[in-house]
């Protein structure tokens, strides 16, 4: 018996070809694209000094003396909050697509491939099914508690993305505590962590919530720390500052400028995967272990938003190494003077700066997007650590680690002068790039040496 | 409909339990409890006081069945024993009956039998290493061992008609005759399986994680794996050197050369995880090994003996052994002279892997009995049957 | 060793307590006295030169005829490489053995499965319990006399045979058929069918015709 | 309205166009593409849904991916013989799912006790304990079959209404629905030699399911 009913999605594209893919296309970039340009356009506006003079300008009106100033301004927070918002939600849903579709590849499988073009709604129907699907609280549970849990994880997801810069001036504050103020805030998903876990009253949670907490716990000393390397060889504490301190070309980042600050980097990167559960050391939610982890109890939105959380943590985890070590948004050959000249002195900045500030966003995207490609491709790759290893590699290796890269970087601001600190840059990006076409010669070989016929189901 | 959940007395009946300590019932649902088992877990935090399973959730009286149905009859039961090493049941059913008939296969059928055999060991082993990677954690090893399996897969249905649940052997001998140009299509299949072993290597077996997840984890010495009854990998990955294929020969197996892989404690203690999961790694080229033998000294000839249509073995007992992918299977018949068995037991590898869990669970870590799970390969028809 | 080399050193060891080695077809086996099988298990692992130390199967089967359950021990020895069949046959009613724990930790499983499926009391056992099916289980399935329940917890064991269902469906479409036939049969015997179907004169028949197979067409899933 | 009026309707007709029936097929349409299935493999068959879910044929394909948790499911796929022991804990994993929740009966033995129907100790069916959507019969079925089963799931899906809560697909228990003769042929492993997968597209028993990677 075949239910016939006229608008099953293969009918729908059947009637409507073009439909999938233009709805695909709307989301995939449209939205995206949407997002980034309302944040090109809002966030260098968003300073009460611009905001006066535009109302003064053109509308005549005297906002620095009105007293309703300060709604203004938090309006325009607000939209800026909205814009920071939207955009968390639309990277988790279409890194989980990405996720998806890399990890069909690499089991050679195929990945969602019927939902939208490419599968790529797949997200979308994700995010909508759980949305409306119904919202199970246990009766033993600690109602109060287990409904707040996620929120305390989006907040800690969310409060990041103040400091985190996406281009030269698109960021919605430069603090000048940002990088003290980042590894503060970050601590907040841990929170939604433990309480889920223990608010669940179900044995699995409980060993994820108290896993969890361990985990984030210990390795926000190492990612701390050696989060101050950058903090030390920039001189200032300000995300922006620490990135105009690098510059656009590889052997500028400050990865490349010392040897401490490219241990550091390994430490920061493995200590954030850590932070952000991803394998190899996903056991607050071992799947093979605790069933679902700290959210095993969990329905509906709420899964929706823990799930959110996981993957749109990547943003941050990439983000965060990419201005801390990688030259953030620095485009080669763009220079601070370029940008100030391109500002111009105008109310509204030249047409050339604007393209240089998307230019810029790019690039940081386009770095971030790299190093979270690494994080899928490592979940993808590796077993999990047990939970005694995972701390012995915390406190008997990354910490002492990270100690001696800040002190190593110390003594090498101190004793190493500039010209050195060049030839360093140059030399370690070269190695760099050696180790890289290295390891795919490698892999072009590894795989060419299974004989016989593959069978690659991935194309089937 | 009560659900009972005296599970916890079991166990607490047999241990002090202090505040500290909660009881976990791993299971009968759980990713990495292969089938339908339950471990009834206390533990102490991470670390676990004891570990007792549970069992019994598959048992579907498979041995009542066998006493119901006529000989010929329960072939189709024996699949379901083992359903990841189906040939291995049919093998050791029919060689128990042919004993208690006094017939004896075909050299064709027993040379048919083995490559059979082997190639379900090879899917089997897949099986059994790719769980034991995603229950560490890493996901992708397990898809790739079913690719591979898929390849099998096809090349025994082509051969029997049947995925999963073969049905092949008959007694005296077996249902179908190779298909045309099935012996290529296997060689191309092992000299791919011969190279891709290596990758397999490289990309779980000798992974830093995943060793040091399983060195020195679940170690079963030598004199306890004997007392215990292991059997087959589990039996040799303590480093005992006993297979029924070459100890107590049946079918074409003297024919063959072949090694047999024992744990060596390359990385850790001799018996621990390890040992257990390399070994049936070995065996998977052995196995390659076999078949190619066999393959190329195939004798022509009958496939099926001579056996009555209506068969009527005279009042006696005996015993069918085969070396199965989990270790000795043991079919124990007593006939009436009746045309139905009187008496079948089943001895599978399984349950008695199960028996050793309670005696390595005390102080273990969670996730260390997650792999010891997976490196005694259980399955749960072959505990429960 | 072979068995009866084997049957003789226990012959030596416990006199008539150890029964002559069988005769039957197939595997030859050796009973030994219920209270004595403890004795000569341990013997069997501990004495050097036999060294019994593993054990394969202990399994049991059930005679009403004479009354007993046999309990069989399948052994052998990984040193020598030589093995044995024993049997211990216990009363029916009330069937007790020692058990074999100490000597093999193998048994313990074993005689728990017995236990379970035979009744089998084992003494001496350190948790003998139900294995395999739930601890509120009525009767020993593996006996030759075993009823079965009926369902358990207020599942019930019956289901209509779906063979049965299909046979009845394609009865009565047989049956429907038949009466079509039968109202078409006079006209059918002046002339051709099509040519008369205008005039066929009972136009209920072919109307009720195609439907009498819809209603068991529809239970025709359910089976 | 009876499901089979329901399911008669034909497009651009009737209940399709009430004010509520796009929102409707928005709404099933993210569900039947975000099929969330419980990983709940009991017997043979759960072999063959792990190969179901590996490289040839992907269920993810319709972004279809296993759950450990039945809080996070919803469908049960109950994959091999329920025993009399189990069933109580199935009861209990079904009432553990939120609702919209469905249920798969895959292979024989889930759907009536298959051969095991002479079996002292085995439940004669799941659909004695839960209600059961799709019934896919085979031992084990193929995993053509059962990603035929996924898609019979997914029409029931299609045919929802939010506002009502109405689950018009769903037939009782007591006349389960079965899938097509053509699967069931397919499900029932033919004795016939495997063909040659190698390179040619694998074709789903519907042909409008061709894959777009």
């Amino acid at each position: 018996m075949k239910i016939t009913l006229g608008l099953d999605s293969t009918s729908l594209t059947r009637r409507y070809p073009r439909l999938a893919i233009l709805v695909t296309l709307f989301m995939a970039f449209g939205v995206p694209l949407g997002l980034y340009v309302a944040a090109l356009a809002i966030f260098p506006l968003n300073t009460p000094e611009r905001l006066n003079a535009m109302a003064q300008q053109w509308f005549g009106f005297d906002l620095a003396g009105s007293p309703y100033r300060y709604l203004i301004y938090t309006a325009f927070l607000l939209l800026v909050a909205f814009i920071a918002v939207n955009y968390t939600a639309v990277f988790g849903g279409v890194s989980t697509w990405v996720e998806r579709r890399v990890a069909g590849r690499m089991q050679s499988r195929i990945g969602p491939n019927r939902t939208g073009a490419a599968g790529f709604l797949a997200w979308v129907a994700d995010a909508v099914k759980m949305v409306l699907k119904e919202d199970t609280i246990p009766a033993t549970a600690d109602s109060l508690l287990f409904r707040g849990a996620p929120y305390f994880s989006m907040v800690g997801l969310l409060l990041p993305f103040v400091v985190l810069p996406f281009g030269e001036s698109t960021v919605v504050t430069d603090m000048n505590v940002g990088a003290f103020y980042v590894t503060a805030v970050t601590a907040f998903v841990v929170v939604g962590i433990l309480v889920s876990g223990w608010a669940s009253n179900s044995k699995w949670a409980l060993f994820g919530g108290i896993r969890g907490a361990a985990q984030v716990l210990s390795y926000e000393i190492p990612a701390g720390i050696a989060l101050m390397v950058p903090v030390l060889m920039a001189g200032t504490l300000s995300m922006q500052g620490i990135v105009r301190a690098q510059g656009g070309w590889p052997w500028d980042w400050f990865v490349f400028q010392n040897p401490a600050a490219f241990v550091a980097f390994f430490i920061a990167v493995t200590s954030s995967l850590a932070e952000g559960n991803r394998t190899p050391f996903d056991l607050p939610e071992a799947e093979s272990e605790l069933v679902a982890g700290y959210h095993a109890e969990y329905s509906g939105f709420r899964l929706a938003i823990f799930l959110m959380v996981e993957w749109a943590n990547m943003w941050i985890m990439g983000g965060l190494a990419v201005t801390m070590f990688l030259g953030g948004w620095q485009v080669p050959g763009i220079t601070d003077e370029m940008y100030k000249s391109a500002l111009g002195t105008g109310l509204v900045p030249s047409p050339i700066w604007f393209v240089y500030q998307a230019l810029s966003m790019l690039v940081f995207a386009v770095k971030t997007w790299a190093l979270v490609f690494t994080f899928i491709w490592l979940r993808w790759t590796l077993p999990r650590v047990r939970v005694d290893q995972m701390m012995s590699l915390c406190w008997k290796y990354l910490v002492p680690g990270a100690f001696l890269c800040f002190i190593v970087t110390l003594l090498w601001q101190i004793l190493v002068p500039p010209v050195g600190v060049k030839i360093t840059g140059i030399v370690l990006a070269l190695g760099a790039l050696a180790l890289l076409v290295k390891f795919l010669v490698d892999t072009r070989r590894n795989i060419d040496k299974v004989k016989g016929d593959r069978v690659d189901l991935s194309n089937w | 409909m009560a659900i009972d959940m005296q599970l916890d007395r079991h166990i607490l009946r047999r241990t002090d339990s202090s505040d500290e300590e909660i009881v976990v019932n791993f299971g009968p649902q759980h990713p990495s409890t292969h089938g339908v088992i339950n471990f009834v877990t206390q533990t102490n935090g991470e670390v676990i006081r004891r570990s007792v399973p549970d069992i019994g959730y598959l048992h579907r009286g498979l041995e009542k069945i066998g006493e119901m149905v006529p000989y010929p009859g329960y072939m189709p039961f024996t699949d379901r024993i083992d359903y990841l090493a189906a040939m291995f049941a049919n093998e050791g059913y029919a060689l128990a009956i042919e004993r208690l008939l006094g017939v004896e296969a075909p050299p064709r059928a027993k040379y048919i039998r083995a490559i059979a055999g082997e190639l379900c060991r090879i899917s089997n082993h897949f099986i059994s290493v790719g769980t034991m990677a995603t229950d560490i954690g890493a996901a992708t090893p397990l898809t790739h061992a079913l690719r591979e399996r898929e390849t099998v897969n096809d090349l025994l249905e082509e051969l029997c008609g049947a995925r999963l649940t073969f049905n092949y052997h008959r007694i005296g001998g077996v249902a179908f005759d190779l298909p045309e140009g099935w012996a290529t299509k296997v060689l191309r299949f092992l000299d791919h399986l011969d190279s891709y072993i290596q990758e397999w290597d490289r990309l779980i077996t000798f992974n830093n994680i995943f060793v040091r997840r399983l060195a020195n984890v679940g170690i079963i010495t030598r004199e306890k794996a004997i007392d215990y009854g292991l059997a087959g990998p589990n039996l040799r990955g303590s480093g005992v050197n006993w297979d029924i294929r070459r100890d107590m020969p049946y079918g074409a197996y003297p024919d063959f050369e072949f090694n047999i892989p024992v744990g060596t404690g390359r990385f850790g203690t001799l018996g621990d995880c390890w040992d257990r999961y390399f070994v049936r790694v070995r065996e998977m080229v052995e196995s390659s090994k076999i078949v190619r033998q066999a393959l190329a000294k195939l004798p022509e000839g009958e496939i099926q003996a001579k056996v009555a249509r209506k068969l009527k073995p005279e009042a006696g007992e005996a015993v069918g052994r085969v070396e199965s992918a989990r270790g000795e299977m043991l079919y124990y018949a007593v006939s009436d002279g009746s045309e139905k068995a009187y008496r079948l037991r089943v001895r599978t590898g399984s349950f008695m892997a199960m028996g050793i869990i309670e005696e390595l669970s005390p102080g273990i870590m969670v996730a260390d009995l997650i792999a010891i799970i997976a490196s005694l390969d259980v399955v749960a028809p072959e505990v429960d049957r | 060793m072979t068995p009866e080399d084997l049957c003789t050193r226990l012959k030596a060891q416990f006199g008539d307590a150890v029964g002559a080695l069988s005769e039957t077809k197939g595997d030859r086996f050796v009973v030994v006295k219920v209270e004595k099988i403890a004795d000569v298990c341990r013997f069997l692992k501990t004495t050097t030169g036999l060294e019994f130390d593993y054990c394969q199967d202990i399994t049991a089967v059930d005679w009403p005829a004479r009354k007993v359950i046999e309990v069989v021990y399948h052994v052998y020895s990984l040193v020598h490489r030589h093995g044995l069949v024993l049997k211990a046959e216990t009363d029916r009613e009330k069937p007790t053995i020692a058990t074999v724990e100490s000597v093999w930790k193998a048994a313990t499983w074993l005689e728990r499965e017995i236990y379970d499926l035979f009744g089998v009391n084992f003494e001496g056992h350190s948790d003998l319990r139900r294995i395999l099916l739930p601890d509120d289980w009525v009767g020993y399935p593996l006996r030759k006399d075993y009823q079965e329940a009926g369902g358990w917890h207020g599942i019930s064991n019956e289901r209509p045979d779906p063979l049965v269902q299909l046979s009845k469906v394609t009865d009565e479409k047989r049956k429907a058929v038949a009466a079509a036939a039968a109202a078409a049969a006079p006209v059918a015997v002046v002339a051709p069918a099509p040519a008369v179907a205008p005039v066929a004169p009972a136009p209920t028949a072919p109307a009720v015709a195609p439907v009498a197979p819809a209603g068991p067409a529809g239970d025709e899933r359910k089976g | 309205m009876t499901p089979q009026d329901l399911h008669q309707v034909e497009p651009g007709t009737g209940v399709l166009f009430t004010n509520t029936s796009m929102l409707d097929d928005a709404i099933n349409l993210a569900r039947k593409n975000s099929i969330h299935y419980l990983l709940f493999g009991l017997a043979c068959c759960g072999i063959e849904l792990m190969q179901t879910g590996g490289p040839r044929a992907d269920l993810d394909r319709f972004a279809a991916i296993f759950r450990a948790s039945p809080r996070q499911a919803d469908l049960m796929i109950v994959a091999g013989t329920l025993t009399y022991k189990m069933a109580v804990r199935t009861k209990l994993l079904y009432d553990q799912m939120a609702e919209p929740k469905y249920v798969l009966s895959m292979g024989s033995c889930a759907n009536c006790g298959g051969l095991f129907q002479a079996s002292y100790s085995v439940c004669k069916g799941v659909d004695k304990i839960i209600p059961v959507d799709v019934y896919v019969p085979g031992c084990p079925p193929r995993p053509e079959a059962l990603t035929e089963g996924l898609l019979r799931i997914q029409d029931i899906m299609m045919c929802e209404r939010w506002k009502t809560k109405m689950r018009p697909g769903r037939v009782d228990p007591k006349a389960p629905m079965m899938i097509s003769s053509k699967v069931s042929r397919v499900g029932s492993a033919p004795a016939s030699p495997a063909p040659d997968h190698r390179g040619k597209a694998w074709e789903p028993s519907q042909g409008s399911h061709e894959d777009k990677t």
